[in-house]
């Protein structure tokens, strides 16, 4: 029988000796150009990373490829990072310049580092969940199409950070990203009334609704939901696989906007609702492409260096954000959920637009 | 020519960013599953709808996670996703790779699965994308004779995940790779076997600035910082001011505290109001680095909304020094999950369970003491609760 | 010497502030409840306690409201304040009084009750402290003959207040007194005759500095505001640089939106940036004044913590002109007032009613656009509702 | 029978001349000196306003004092101002001195505008009420008593404004003041069973409860309380007197600061929880009087010119607060009622201390 708790290998074990030699060492670093970074050590050593972009979805061969790559320069050493992008690490600056060249002529993008665009964090959408509203991969492959050129340069004023999560569990941890890409159902589930009373337990169904829309109807062994209480989060379906959502003419696409995760200048915060709703538009969802390029248009003409998306909101104002990029504001940005009143404007001072 | 099967797909392999259209068609030119994957996500493309049925429970002897089970509600097209469970794998710390251990792992999965997987998934797994039930075990015997072991799924520890750290960032004030390896190998049993009321997620940056999100993303956030002066290179500075950053507009006047004094010569920094948010040192890395005593701060209770909206971790230890074996930080792990698990509902996150029990009641239920650090602003509702001990008992 | 009855109390007659105990040995010595009232509140003094039984009901003919029925839980001690009530006497708008009719309001109280007063209480009536059942109708009449209503009490409106406003001050951008008189006049009714789920206040600020406290003390707040440029006296901003106001760092620091601008010279104002905090105008009366298009921005909700924890208002008309006949207003108030009465629990007030049933159901209800200036900031959980319409309906 | 619905007096009959002239019209104002204003209107004319404090809580005889001032130097004409001070208004200039004279001699302090304290807005109490968890008047007089210097003069680096609330209903909106005394009560009513049934309504009484503490007992027709769910608000009391708090041992006061309602600079704030709880010691409340002193003082040395106290502690961060105050932070301090994840610090940003 296999070895169980083994745990991952041992990372140092996978560490360049570069690293091994001076680990915890670093003096600082520089941004070469867009893609490539120079760590020095203590030591007078230099690390040259090589950042390169991915779709994440990739297969053995393509994971060979890279293999190969790293194997030619990085004496098989890379990573990848927290966004997904494939990292080459080589201590060697000479071979900097032609792993580029190789990397461009496989269409390995390289960029993603400073003030750009990075990897857009992305979840599974229709190739592997079960309760996706829209799909993962390829609205961002859509969307990173066109905007590439933010992902190889540094042109922005910040940082900013792309996130999709297909469902409202948000396994794309869109949450706090400077743009967050977010699938939405909007069709009440139906209690399937034949295969409830098997297949699912009254109680948790009934706890697994935020809003309790949900009611146990424990003479029929099943639940009944009110139409008025429930904004389609999906969270009983995932407990209870007898109340179906998805729905191909209602589910689609929110846009929010201005969080961040970093504790540089200010706090870490969540991202707002921007767009309430874009259909799904497959193969290449042109309504989020485009709301998305605007926002990330207005931004970087609006922002000031260092900003990020949330920053340059919060001190411009969201009223002038709305004008701005000239969304609509609707009563569905109002939040109604359970802390909303933190929300509402408590004072006078507001701008006309 | 031939037609092609996935019209709408095809349109995805235009355009310059990498395609994973052109990856699931690589992988269908070997794999049945792949090819019957991609069929099935076009008619997806074309329904607008997902093709896959509610999960299924499937593993390996011994572990209660670390597969997701799938099917395809359509069997009758597509009789090689019929069964198609995702196998989560435990990323080597750091997502460092040498590439004879990736491509170990590249022959497994050719062998039992579908040749595609995500490098990596959210919580930082690599995911080994789609096998049938048959080959769940033999897969998982060959990944732990490669040297690779399951991830955690369902109501278990996750695969804690790290920052690069002192891998190779000159700001890591903690060893993130050592502390987050450290304690995947310590709580293997919690990843593996499903015990706790709800999933459980670890996540270490060895800075504040945070590069894998853990303060967003896990209920255990542990997070580098010092304590002390920010160590100043005078003439790093003066380089600096020389070249075309502008101390006094970039990083003074962003500096949140505003605890920066410069006069065009000398760089000052009050450090006693310094709330090291690491914006000066992002801007000057050769001038500028984190204090000598240095740490970590521990915050709790980060979430994604399901069910009572979602969490930023909070501060419960402003500051701990880690070291190995790191005994202080896991014991302190072990009396939050051992209190979380005493105390929560079915599928309640640690940070609900505090929402709803108080802070107050989680702070004695693991023996912290209370600190300002802990909050952003004291309570604004006169709602106070006394203990027993505090109210004076009339003898009646 | 004879012994003082009221030591403690006593002890509050040092010192400089002038003092309530004072005042109520006046009142002894010409009145017995006034007399029985200092004991009792000698022996709460003693007791730590208050020695006031729940209140009843009791009130004027045609009326449900405006008296506060008050009985002592020591009749046997103190039988002159075995019932002491409280009338609630409608203020003139912005407390201005000719001394006649204070005289006249005086003479009525030692006629009919304890010759103690508050000038005034904390929603602005003027507290007429302590009579018996039996004098509270003679005393309504005589009050009504000498031009006084009573204010309210219950689940009723009350006295609507008002800054000083264009009575004395110049920076009013509604005229706060004119629109507070002609609502109480208008809304008399509403005062009188409880009808409400709860209470309901309604307050007029005439600028954002709120010297009536009405975005915290009100259900329905009524602030003056403006549209357009901060006038500028540039004469007069000269005089103030030569002062001793340090313009840049006392003003334009101090801005919250930082849209001022001062070479020591020009006094520039982004106002378009400008949020109207009244800061810089504050700080520079002379030089700087309200822009030319006046109004007011409405608010609604704010509240003390019982029940759901206390609300400041918010803005749900961010400018409205105010003119008499204040038809426009009036009807708002209507629609609101209708809303809340038609889905409030008892003892639910408007702000916890919003809550509870949610901005985009109000707004709906009475028949308001959603704008941005009503939030901070939008929402950050997904839990989105969509009107039926917005939804493609499906014939199944 | 008496007019009823009759209505207060019409304002505009109680404005003396000179505001009657010049309503609406006013151009600018200055601080003569502390407790006295001029108003300047555009007519060139000038309203002189003497403030003069007010313990609220007076005889007839005091207001006719203050009728027989008016009458000798504001032609009978004064108000009351939103904090309960005494404005004699009035347009002669020569008068203005005498009239400070005359109320020196009889004690009344003149002050409460600009950088002050001005006077304690304040609520019954022992005096008039039945909830009380303190006396109002009283702590009142010994605070002021002790501040005096800072009501007759302007050297705050802003104005303070103090509140207090006996209970927890805070009829003395004490929510956004800058340093607020609220009375607490800290033990659990307890059921009368035998009045509770005819004196009370078991639905109303159970829905009083914000902390949902109170159960039905149908069967007895009466009430249980949940003791570990009880934060001693009183609101059940309210309801149903048949369930008294007020406990002579463990009532008493806490003490809030920060909070603010003028929308200058910073928008309203609620106050925050400085000190838990501080007993009742009459009749001079010596540990609350000291409590606030304390506050103020270093709240004087510390703040800069223009900045509220709720602006100088977030400037300077709360930690900061509780180490220049001494005042020890508790478990208390930290939120627990429904928004209290909004209060909680979701950031590495702070101070040590
Ligand atoms: C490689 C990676 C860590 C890893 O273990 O994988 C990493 C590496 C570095 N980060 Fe990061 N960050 C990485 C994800 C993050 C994340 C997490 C995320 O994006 O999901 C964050 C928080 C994002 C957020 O706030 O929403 C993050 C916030 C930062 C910041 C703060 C930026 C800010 O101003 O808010 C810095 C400082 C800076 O860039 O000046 C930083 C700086 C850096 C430095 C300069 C640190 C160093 O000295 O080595 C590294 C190169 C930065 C660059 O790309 O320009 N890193 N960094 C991650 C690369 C992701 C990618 O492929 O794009
Ligand atoms: C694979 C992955 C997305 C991806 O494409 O990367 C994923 C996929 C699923 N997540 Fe997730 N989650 C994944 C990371 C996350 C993250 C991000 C993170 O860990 O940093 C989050 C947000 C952070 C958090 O935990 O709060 C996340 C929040 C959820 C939730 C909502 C949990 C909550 O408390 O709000 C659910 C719903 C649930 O648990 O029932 C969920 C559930 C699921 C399930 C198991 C669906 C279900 O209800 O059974 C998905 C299985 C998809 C599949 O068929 O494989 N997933 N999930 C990620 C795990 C890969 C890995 O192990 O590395
Ligand atoms: C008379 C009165 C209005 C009334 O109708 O009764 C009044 C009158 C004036 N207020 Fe006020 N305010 C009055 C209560 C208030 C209140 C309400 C309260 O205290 O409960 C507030 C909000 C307090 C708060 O924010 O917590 C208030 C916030 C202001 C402000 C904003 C101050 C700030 O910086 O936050 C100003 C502007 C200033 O003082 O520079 C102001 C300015 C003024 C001016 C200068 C307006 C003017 O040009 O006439 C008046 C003289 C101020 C002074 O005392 O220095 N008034 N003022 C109230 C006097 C109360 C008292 O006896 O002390
Ligand atoms: C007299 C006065 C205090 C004072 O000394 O000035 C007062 C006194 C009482 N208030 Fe009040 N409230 C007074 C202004 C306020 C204010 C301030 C305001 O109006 O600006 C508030 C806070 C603002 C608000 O309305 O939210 C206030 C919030 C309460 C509450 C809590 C309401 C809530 O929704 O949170 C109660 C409890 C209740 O209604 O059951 C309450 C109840 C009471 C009762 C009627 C006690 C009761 O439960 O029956 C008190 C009667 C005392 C007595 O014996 O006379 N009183 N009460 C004020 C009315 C005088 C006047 O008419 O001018
Ligand atoms: S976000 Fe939702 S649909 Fe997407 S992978 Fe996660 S659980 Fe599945
Ligand atoms: S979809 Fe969400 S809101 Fe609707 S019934 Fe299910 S759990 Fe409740
Ligand atoms: S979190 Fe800090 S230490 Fe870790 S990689 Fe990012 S910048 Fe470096
Ligand atoms: S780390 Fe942040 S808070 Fe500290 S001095 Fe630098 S910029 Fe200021
Ligand atoms: S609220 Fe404004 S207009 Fe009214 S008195 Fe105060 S400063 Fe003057
Ligand atoms: S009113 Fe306030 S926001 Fe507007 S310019 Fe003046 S200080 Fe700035
Ligand atoms: S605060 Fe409480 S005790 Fe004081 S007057 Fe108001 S209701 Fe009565
Ligand atoms: S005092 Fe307040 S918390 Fe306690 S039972 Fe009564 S209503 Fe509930």
């Amino acid at each position: 029988m296999a070895k169980t708790d083994i745990g991952p290998p041992d990372y140092k074990t996978m560490l360049p000796p570069v690293i091994q030699r001076n680990y915890g060492k670093w003096l600082y670093h520089e941004i070469l150009k867009p893609g490539v970074l120079m760590h020095v050590a203590e030591s007078g050593e230099a690390l040259y990373t090589v950042r390169a972009g991915s779709p994440r979805l990739v297969s053995t061969d393509h994971i060979r490829e890279i293999c190969d790559i790293a194997e030619k320069y990085c004496d098989g050493y890379l990573r990848f990072t927290s966004r997904n992008n494939i990292e080459f690490l080589l201590d060697d600056k000479d071979k900097v310049e032609p792993l580029i060249a190789e990397l461009a002529s496989r269409n390995y993008p390289v960029g993603g580092t400073g003030h750009s665009i990075s990897n857009i964090v992305h979840t599974q959408g229709w190739v592997h969940c079960h309760t996706p509203a829209t799909d993962a991969s390829g609205p961002v492959k859509a969307l990173m199409d066109e905007i590439y050129d933010y992902f190889i340069t540094s042109t922005l004023p910040a940082h900013v950070r792309i996130a999709l999560a297909c469902c409202l569990n948000m396994c794309g941890a869109v949450h706090c990203s400077d743009i967050a890409i977010l699938g939405i159902h909007r069709t009440v589930p139906k209690p399937d009334n034949s295969r409830v009373p098997n297949m699912c337990e009254i109680p948790s169904t009934v706890a697994s609704c935020p809003t309790g829309a949900i009611r146990g109807d424990m003479k029929n062994k099943t639940v009944t939901v009110n139409d008025e209480k429930c904004m389609y989060c999906g969270n009983c379906y995932t407990v209870c696989p007898a109340m179906p959502i998805a729905d191909p003419e209602n589910d689609g696409i929110s846009i929010w906007v201005g969080g961040k995760v970093s504790n540089a200048r200010s706090a870490p915060k969540f991202s707002k609702l921007a767009i309430p709703f874009l259909p799904n538009n497959p193969p290449r969802w042109p309504e989020v492409v485009d709301a998305v390029k605007n926002i990330i248009e207005v931004y970087a003409s609006h922002a000031r260096k260092h900003e990020r998306v949330g920053e340059w909101i919060e001190r411009v104002g969201w009223e002038r954000f709305f004008s701005l990029t000239g969304i609509p504001f609707t009563d569905k940005h109002i939040d109604d959920f359970d802390m909303a009143t933190e929300t509402f404007r408590t004072s006078t001072q507001f701008k006309w637009r | 020519m031939e037609k092609s099967k996935t019209p709408l797909l095809d349109e995805l392999e235009k355009g310059k960013w990498p395609s994973f259209v052109t990856d699931m068609k690589q992988a269908a030119q070997k794999s049945p599953m792949a090819e019957d994957l991609l069929s099935q996500l076009e008619l997806s493309y074309k329904d607008k709808i997902g093709h896959w049925k509610h999960g299924g429970i499937v593993g390996v002897k011994g572990y209660g996670g670390g597969v997701i089970g799938r099917y395809s509600d359509r069997p009758d097209l597509f009789p090689n996703v019929q069964a198609f469970h995702t196998m989560r794998i435990n990323h080597p710390t750091g997502w460092f790779y040498k590439t004879d251990a990736l491509r170990n792992l590249c022959d497994v999965w050719d062998k039992h699965g579908s040749g595609l997987t995500n490098m990596h998934g959210s919580t930082g797994d690599a995911i080994l994308l789609g096998t049938t039930t048959e080959h769940i075990q033999p897969c998982f015997d060959d990944l732990s004779a490669a040297g690779f072991d399951l991830g955690g799924s369902g109501s278990a520890l996750r695969t804690p995940s790290a920052c690069v750290g002192p891998g190779r960032c000159e700001w890591a004030c903690i060893d993130s790779l050592d502390v987050c390896y450290n304690l995947t190998m310590e709580f293997q049993d919690k990843i593996h076997r499903p015990m706790f009321p709800y999933k459980f997620k670890i996540k270490v940056s060895a800075c504040p600035n945070d590069c894998v999100a853990s303060i967003a993303r896990s209920d255990f956030s542990i997070i580098g910082t010092w304590k002390g002066k920010i160590l100043i290179n005078p003439a790093e500075v003066t380089a600096y001011a020389s070249s075309d950053l502008d101390i006094q507009k970039e990083v003074c006047d962003l500096c949140p505290t505003k605890c920066m004094e410069w006069d065009s010569k000398e760089l000052k920094i009050h450090d006693e109001d310094c709330t090291r948010c690491m914006h000066c040192i992002n801007l000057m890395p050769k001038a500028l680095r984190p204090g000598k005593e240095k740490g970590a701060t521990i915050l709790v209770g980060g979430k994604a909304p399901i069910v009572e909206g979602a969490l930023l971790s909070w501060v419960i230890v402003p500051f701990i020094k880690l070291e190995p074996p790191y005994t202080e930080l896991k014991e302190l792990i072990e009396r939050i999950q051992d209190w979380w698990d005493e105390n929560a509902k079915s599928r309640e996150r640690l940070g609900e369970l505090i929402k709803r029990l108080g802070m107050r009641v989680f702070l004695r239920g693991v023996g912290l003491p209370a600190v300002p650090q802990m909050v952003k602003a004291p309570r604004s509702n006169p709602y106070v609760f006394f203990w027993p001990e505090d109210i004076k008992q009339e003898v009646k």
